[in-house]
C-alpha cells in the first residue's frame, strides 16, 4: 500500500517534499479510514435491510440520537483543528526563506521561463541549482498569471505581472526534476516548461565558469541564437531588417558602420564583443545609446555564440 | 375569480378583498407580506451590486491615497451637498405617499408622487450640469477615456472610473426609479390603491429609500473624504 | 397592513426624520472642512451610518416591520463587510513577507529584490510597474 | 415490482383528470404559462439540452487527450472547447438544474401551495435564463472565449475571442438566478400549507431554501464583476489590469466571492433530494431531521467565508491563505453531518432498491470521495503541490458530478413519474445506474493520480509518462456518455406509453405525493393541511412487499 501511494506522487526533491508526502499519507489514510466506514455502511446497509419478500414495510422509528450526532460533530472537527497545524505549519516552510537563500529571479512570459542568477548571469529552459543550497525564487511576470510548479519540490506559485512573488525550497537530491507552467496562460500553456537540474557544488562551479554542460556539444550558432532569445536582443535588434531601437542583425557582419562621433568601423568580432560589453563606446549613427552592458553576465562561450549567430545572419 | 375561492377556504378577511390579489394567495396580507420579503430581497442583491463597486473603490482609494485626495478636489461638494438635499426631501415625500395611500388619502398620494418625481429630475439635471462639467475638462472615466491635462497626481483616473461607475450606476437607478413611480402615479389617478391594496406604492417606496440610502455613503465617499 | 399600528398618521415622525437626516448632511459637510487625520474617514461613515439606519428604520418602516425584513437587510450589510474585509485584510497583509515562523517583515525583502532586478541589465528586463500602457 | 403496483395503478387510472400537462396544448399556453410546473419543465428541457452540449464537450476533451500532442484538434481550439465545456456546465447546466427545473416544479407541491410566490417573475427569469443562454450561444459562434470559465485576469482582458459577449452572458443569467432565488425565499416564507411549520417542512425544502440564500447574496456580485471585466476589456478601468495599476488578484476574489458559494448553489440542491430519496426508500423516518436542516443554512453561511482557499498560490497574502484555509475545515463538518445521517436513515429501514435509491446510494459513495479529497485541498500545504493539477478537476468532478449531477438523475427519476405522470423500465434504469457509475470512476479516479503525479490543469499536451492513466480516463468516458444515453432512450420512451403512474409509487410522505400524478393545474382540489411531520412511517398503512 505504501509503495503503491508513494507511486502516486511524483520523486521527491527535498526534504519538504518528504514532510508533505508524510503529511500527504496521513490525510490519505484518514480519508480512507472515514471512506470504510461511510461507504461500507452504504453498501452493508441496502443490502442487510432489503425489503424481503413478505415482510412487511414497518421500520424502525428512530428520529436521532444526540449522543451518534455529537460523535460526528465533534470528531470531525477535532481532526480538521490537527490537519489545520499540520498544513499550515508545513506550508510556512515553502515560503519561509533561510537567511543564507541563494536568490534567482525567474521570469515568466508566454511561453517560456528565465533565469537569472546572481553573478548576474541568465539563461531560459533550465535551473541550474546546487545541491543543498537553499534557494529563493523571486519571480514575475511580463505579461499574463503563469505558474511556477517543481512537483519533485512540491512548491508552487503564481507569478504575477507588475509584483514580485517569491517562494523556497533547498534541493537534496541530484537530478533533473520537470518544472510546469499551472496557470493557464493561452495557446502553449502546456509547452510552457522547464527542467530544474540539480548539481553538486564542484558541477555548479564549472557550470558558472563555463555555462550549462550542454553548451560543450552545441553549435555556438544555437548557444547565440538562445542568448538572442531569452535575453532581450531580439526587443531592439531584428533578424528581418526592420529598424527597431538597435540596428538589424540582417545582413550586419562584414558591414562598415557610420559611428555617433563621426567615425567608422567594420562589424567584426572585435566590434561585436565591444558593443556587448560596453555597448556605448561606439553607437551605430541614427541610434540613441540605450543598450545596457552585459558585462559580467554573459560567459566568453556566450558572447563567441553571439559572434556566431551574427555571421550567420545574411 | 380568486375572491369567492379565498372566501370559501376562510382565510380571507372581508374588509381586506381587493380585485388585484393573486389567486395562490389566501389572503391580501399574505400578498403584501410575500411582495415585501420579495422586495428586501431584492434590495439584498442591489446592496451587493453596489457592493463591488464600494470594494473596488476602498481598494483602490487604499493604493492611490495621494490621487484620491487630489482629484476629489475636482468635484463640486455644493452640487454634491445640494443633491443629497433633493434626494432626502424625495424620500421624505415618498413616505408620505406611502402613508397617504394606506390611510386612503388619494389626493395627498398622487402630490406626494410627484413631488418625488420632480425632485427625482432635479437630482438628474445636477447631475448633468455636474458631468458636463466633467466632461469639458476630460476628467472622464476610464483610461480610453480620460485626457485630463492639468498637473496631478497618478491614479487620479480611477477616482474617476469609480466616480463615474458609481453614480452612474446610482443614477440608472434613479431613472428606473422615476419610470416605475410614474407608473404607480397612473395607476393613483386610476384609484388602484386604497388602504385594503397599496403593495405597489409600498414597494417603489422601499426601493426609492435605498437608491437614497445608497448616496447617503456615495456622497461623503466621494465629495466630501480627503 | 402587517402591523396596524402603521395605519395612523405618522407626518410629524416623517418630518422629524427629515429634518435630522437634513442637519446631519450639514454637520458631515461642516466635518469634512476639519482634518482628523487618519479618523475622516470613520466619521464620514460613521455619520453616513446613523443617516442610513434612520432611512431604514424609519422611513423604510424596518422598526415596526416584521423582523424578518430587518434579518434580511442586516444579513446584507454582514455579507457585503465579509467581502471589504477579506479583501482590505489580503491587500494590506500581502506587502509584508514571511521569513520566519510568523514573523511579519516589512517592506525591505521586497525592496531588496526590486534593486536587485533593477541592477540586473539585460533590455527589455525593465519592472513591469514602470511599463506604461 | 410491477406485480405489487399494479392494482393501485389501475385505481389511480380511472378517474383521472385534467392534468396540467393536457390543460391547454398550444404553443402559447405553454409560452405564456405562469404555471411553475410547466416553467419548470421547460426549463428541464433546456438543462438537459445544455448537458448534451457540455457532455459532448466533455467527450471532445477526452478524446483529444487520448494522446498527447494533436489527436482531433489544435490547442487553440482545445482551449475553446475546455472554457465552454466549464461555462456550460457551470452557468447553463449545474447551477439551474435542480433548484429552477426540480426545484420549480416539486417546491410549491412540497409546501402545499398553489403556484409559487411570483408567477410572473418566474416565467420571466425562464426567459432570461435563454436570453443569458442565447448570448453564451452567440460567443461561441462569433469566435468563441478561451480564457478558461474563471475568467482570469489579465489574460481575459487581454486575449481576442468573444469574452465580452460572454461575460454579459453570465451577467444575464445571474439575473434569472436571482429571481428564483428570491422567489423561492418568499415561496417558503410565505405559502407554506397551513399546519406546516418550519420543522414540518421537507428536507428537500430547507436545501432549496438555502440555496436560494445563497443565489441573493452572492450572484450580484459576479454580476457586478462581470460589468467590471467588459470595462476593463472595453476602456481600461484599471481595478484588475495590472499595466494600469490593477491588481489581477483583486479579480480573483471578486469572482470567487460568487463562485466559492456557487459551488454551494450546485451542491445544497443535490443535498437536498438524497434527503428526500433515502428516507422514502429507505421507508423509514430521516435521521436527526434538525442536524440535516441546520447543517444546510450552515453550509450556505460558511461558503461566504472559504472563498480564499481558491487562491492559495495567487499571491494573496500568506495570512489570509491561513485564515481561509481555517475556515474552509470548518464546510466540511457540516457536510459530514449531513452525511452520516443519511448512512443512518438507511439503519434499520426497509429499502427498495429502484432506481432513484441506486443513484442515491451512488451519490453517497462518490460525494463523500470528492468531501474527503476536499481536505487534501483545503490543507495549505498540500494544496501548495496540487492546485491547479488534475487532482483538483477529479475533485471537483467527485463533488459535481458525483454529487450534484447523481443527485439531480436521482431527483429525476424520483419525481419523473410526478412529472410525467410515467413509468419507466426500471430495468434498464439500473444498468445505466451502473454505467455511470463505473464510467465516471474509471474516468475520475485516474485523474486524482495523474494530479498527485503533477500532471497540471487545462494542458492540451502533457508528458508521455501520464499516457497511459489519460487513456483510462478516456475510456471511461465512453462508458459514461454510454450511460447517459441509454437513460436518455428509456426515459423517452417512456413518455410514448400510456400515462400510468400512481399517485405515489414510491410510498413518500410529502406533500407533493398526495395529488394526482402528473398533478392538476392548480396542484390540489383543497389546501392541503398537514396531519404528521414528513417521513414520519408510523401513520402510513404498511403495505405488504
Amino acid at each position: 500500500m505504501n509503495e503503491w501511494l508513494r507511486s502516486t506522487l511524483p520523486i521527491v526533491g527535498s526534504e519538504h517534499a518528504r514532510d508533505i508526502d508524510t503529511f500527504y499519507f496521513f490525510v490519505f489514510y484518514l480519508s480512507l479510514f472515514f471512506f470504510i466506514i461511510v461507504g461500507g455502511l452504504a453498501v452493508y446497509f441496502p443490502i442487510k435491510y432489503r425489503l424481503k419478500p413478505g415482510e412487511t414495510r414497518r421500520s424502525a422509528h428512530i428520529t436521532d440520537n444526540f449522543f451518534l450526532e455529537m460523535l460526528w460533530t465533534v470528531v470531525p472537527s477535532l481532526l480538521c483543528f490537527v490537519l489545520f497545524f499540520w498544513g499550515f505549519n508545513t506550508y510556512l516552510a515553502a515560503f519561509t526563506v533561510p537567511n543564507d537563500a541563494m536568490e534567482i529571479y525567474v521570469r515568466g512570459r508566454k511561453w517560456n521561463w528565465t533565469f537569472e542568477y546572481p553573478d548576474g548571469m541568465a539563461g531560459g529552459g533550465t535551473l541550474y541549482v546546487p545541491l543543498n543550497r537553499p534557494i529563493k525564487l523571486i519571480m514575475d511576470s511580463e505579461d499574463v498569471l503563469h505558474a511556477f510548479y517543481i512537483p519533485a519540490m512540491r512548491i508552487k506559485q503564481d507569478v504575477i505581472p507588475g509584483r514580485y512573488v517569491y517562494m523556497t525550497f533547498t534541493p537534496t537530491v541530484k537530478g533533473e526534476f520537470q518544472i510546469f507552467c499551472a496557470e493557464y496562460c493561452g495557446k502553449d500553456h502546456s509547452g510552457m516548461l522547464a527542467m530544474l537540474k540539480v548539481m553538486d557544488d564542484a558541477e555548479y562551479e564549472v557550470f558558472k565558469r563555463e555555462g550549462p554542460p550542454e553548451y560543450k556539444t552545441m553549435d555556438p550558432k544555437l548557444i547565440g541564437e538562445t542568448i538572442y532569445k531569452t535575453r532581450g536582443c531580439q526587443s531592439c535588434h531584428s533578424l528581418d531588417g526592420t529598424k527597431g531601437d538597435g540596428p538589424s542583425f540582417k545582413g550586419i557582419w562584414g558591414k562598415t558602420e557610420q559611428f555617433a562621433d563621426g567615425t567608422s568601423g567594420v562589424v567584426d568580432e572585435n566590434y561585436i564583443r565591444q558593443s556587448v560589453l560596453e555597448p556605448q563606446a561606439k553607437v551605430v549613427k541614427g541610434f540613441e545609446p540605450v543598450m545596457p552592458t552585459f558585462q559580467g553576465s554573459l560567459r566568453p562561450v556566450e558572447i563567441n555564440g553571439i559572434i556566431a549567430f551574427i555571421k550567420g545572419q545574411k | 375569480m380568486s375572491v369567492a375561492e379565498n372566501i370559501e377556504h376562510g382565510h380571507g378577511h372581508a374588509a381586506e378583498l381587493s380585485p388585484f390579489q393573486q389567486h395562490h394567495f389566501a389572503t391580501a396580507q399574505q400578498q403584501n407580506e410575500a411582495s415585501k420579503i420579495g422586495m428586501w430581497l431584492f434590495l439584498v442583491t442591489e446592496v451587493l451590486l453596489f457592493g463591488g463597486l464600494f470594494v473596488g473603490y476602498g481598494l483602490s482609494h487604499a493604493k492611490f491615497p495621494e490621487a484620491w485626495k487630489s482629484a476629489h478636489h475636482h468635484l463640486q461638494r455644493e452640487l454634491g451637498a445640494l443633491n443629497t438635499v433633493v434626494l432626502l426631501v424625495s424620500s421624505f415625500t415618498m413616505v408620505m405617499a406611502v402613508q397617504a395611500a394606506k390611510l386612503n388619502r388619494r389626493k395627498q398620494l398622487i402630490g406626494n408622487l410627484w413631488v418625488t418625481i420632480i425632485c427625482a429630475c432635479i437630482f438628474l439635471v445636477v447631475k448633468y450640469f455636474e458631468y458636463s462639467h466633467k466632461y469639458h475638462e476630460g476628467l472622464l472615466p476610464f483610461k480610453a477615456f480620460y485626457s485630463y491635462q492639468g498637473p496631478q497626481v497618478p491614479g487620479e483616473f480611477h477616482f474617476f472610473s469609480f466616480y463615474f461607475m458609481m453614480t452612474g450606476l446610482h443614477g440608472f437607478h434613479i431613472l428606473g426609479g422615476i419610470a416605475v413611480l410614474l407608473w404607480v402615479l397612473k395607476r393613483s389617478y386610476a384609484g388602484d390603491f386604497t388602504s385594503a391594496y397599496y403593495t405597489p406604492v409600498d414597494l417603489i417606496g422601499l426601493y426609492w429609500h435605498l437608491v437614497d440610502l445608497i448616496w447617503i455613503y456615495l456622497f461623503p465617499l466621494l465629495y466630501l473624504i480627503s | 397592513m402587517s402591523s396596524h399600528a402603521s395605519h395612523h398618521d405618522h407626518t410629524k415622525l416623517y418630518a422629524g426624520t427629515l429634518l435630522t437626516l437634513l442637519v446631519l448632511t450639514g454637520i458631515t459637510v461642516a466635518a469634512s472642512y476639519f482634518d482628523f487625520g487618519s479618523a475622516n474617514v470613520v466619521v464620514a461613515m460613521f455619520i453616513a451610518t446613523v443617516k442610513a439606519s434612520l432611512v431604514a428604520l424609519i422611513f423604510m418602516h424596518l422598526k415596526d416591520d416584521k423582523p424578518v425584513n430587518a434579518v434580511i437587510f442586516c444579513g446584507s450589510m454582514v455579507f457585503l463587510s465579509i467581502f471589504l474585509g477579506f479583501c482590505m485584510l489580503d491587500v494590506d497583509s500581502r506587502e509584508k513577507v514571511s521569513t520566519g515562523k510568523l514573523t511579519w517583515v516589512e517592506e525591505q525583502d521586497r525592496e531588496e529584490a526590486k534593486k536587485k532586478v533593477k541592477a540586473s541589465p539585460p533590455a527589455g528586463h525593465s519592472a513591469p510597474a514602470a511599463e506604461h500602457h | 415490482m410491477a406485480d405489487v403496483l399494479h392494482h393501485q395503478i389501475h385505481a389511480a387510472s380511472d378517474h383521472r383528470e385534467v392534468d396540467y400537462l393536457s390543460d391547454g396544448r398550444g404553443i402559447r399556453d405553454w409560452l405564456y404559462t405562469v404555471d411553475h410546473k410547466r416553467i419548470g419543465v421547460m426549463y428541464l428541457f433546456f438543462i438537459i439540452l445544455s448537458f448534451f452540449v457540455g457532455g459532448m464537450l466533455a467527450l471532445a476533451i477526452r478524446l483529444e487527450l487520448l494522446y498527447p500532442g494533436r489527436t482531433i484538434m489544435d490547442a487553440e481550439t482545445y482551449n475553446r472547447v475546455f472554457t465552454l465545456h466549464g461555462a456550460v456546465m457551470v452557468f447553463l447546466f449545474i447551477i439551474p438544474s435542480i433548484p429552477a427545473a426540480l426545484g420549480n416544479f416539486v417546491l410549491p407541491l412540497m409546501l402545499g401551495a398553489k403556484d409559487v410566490a411570483f408567477p410572473k417573475l418566474n416565467l420571466a427569469s425562464f426567459y432570461i435564463y435563454c436570453l443569458g443562454a442565447t448570448m453564451m450561444i452567440g460567443a461561441i459562434i462569433s469566435g468563441g472565449v478561451d480564457t478558461g470559465w474563471t475568467f482570469y485576469t489579465p489574460y481575459s482582458t487581454s486575449t481576442n475571442g468573444a469574452v465580452t459577449l460572454t461575460a454579459m452572458g453570465v451577467f444575464t443569467l445571474g439575473f434569472s438566478s436571482i429571481f428564483t432565488g428570491i422567489n423561492f425565499i418568499a415561496t417558503i416564507h410565505k405559502l407554506r400549507a397551513p399546519g406546516m411549520g418550519w420543522f414540518e417542512m421537507p428536507l428537500f425544502v430547507w436545501g432549496i431554501y438555502s440555496t436560494s440564500v445563497i443565489q441573493v447574496l452572492a450572484t450580484p456580485v459576479i454580476g457586478i464583476t462581470m460589468v467590471l471585466l467588459g470595462l476593463e476589456r472595453a476602456f481600461g478601468i484599471g481595478i484588475f489590469d495590472p499595466r494600469i495599476g490593477g491588481d489581477p488578484v483583486l479579480f480573483q476574489h471578486f469572482f470567487w466571492f460568487y463562485s466559492h458559494p456557487a459551488v454551494y448553489i450546485m451542491i445544497l440542491p443535490g443535498m437536498a433530494i438524497i434527503s428526500e430519496v433515502i428516507p422514502t426508500f429507505s421507508h423509514r423516518t430521516i435521521f436527526g431531521y434538525r442536524g440535516i436542516a441546520f447543517s444546510s443554512v450552515a453550509i450556505a453561511l460558511v461558503s461566504f467565508i472559504v472563498w480564499g482557499h481558491h487562491m492559495f498560490t495567487s499571491g494573496q497574502s500568506q495570512l489570509i491563505n491561513a485564515v481561509f484555509s481555517f475556515l474552509t475545515f470548518l464546510v466540511g463538518i457540516p457536510s459530514g453531518i449531513k452525511v452520516f445521517n443519511w448512512v443512518a436513515t438507511m439503519y434499520k429501514g426497509r429499502i427498495t432498491l429502484k432506481a432513484p435509491m441506486l443513484f442515491a446510494i451512488s451519490f453517497l459513495l462518490l460525494f463523500t470521495i470528492g468531501g474527503l479529497t476536499g481536505l487534501f485541498l483545503g490543507s495549505l500545504s498540500i494544496d501548495i503541490h496540487l492546485h491547479d493539477t488534475y487532482f483538483v478537476v477529479a475533485h471537483f468532478h467527485y463533488v459535481m458530478m458525483g454529487g450534484t449531477v447523481i443527485a439531480f438523475l436521482a431527483g429525476l427519476h424520483y419525481w419523473w413519474p410526478k412529472m410525467f405522470g410515467r413509468m419507466y423500465n426500471e430495468r434498464l434504469a439500473a444498468i445505466s445506474c451502473a454505467l455511470i457509475f463505473v464510467g465516471f470512476n474509471t474516468t475520475f479516479l485516474t485523474q486524482f493520480v495523474l494530479g498527485s503525479r503533477g500532471m497540471p490543469r487545462r494542458y492540451y499536451n502533457y508528458l508521455d509518462q501520464f499516457q497511459q492513466l489519460h487513456m483510462y480516463s478516456t475510456f471511461g468516458s465512453w462508458i459514461l456518455g454510454a450511460g447517459f444515453f441509454l437513460m436518455a432512450g428509456y426515459l423517452l420512451a417512456s413518455l410514448r406509453g400510456p400515462k400510468n403512474a400512481p399517485m405515489d409509487p414510491w410510498g413518500g410522505t410529502t406533500l407533493e405525493w398526495q395529488t394526482q400524478s402528473p398533478p392538476i393545474t392548480h396542484n390540489f382540489h383543497d389546501v392541503p393541511v398537514l396531519k404528521h411531520a414528513p417521513y414520519d412511517y408510523r401513520n402510513i398503512p404498511q403495505g405488504e412487499a
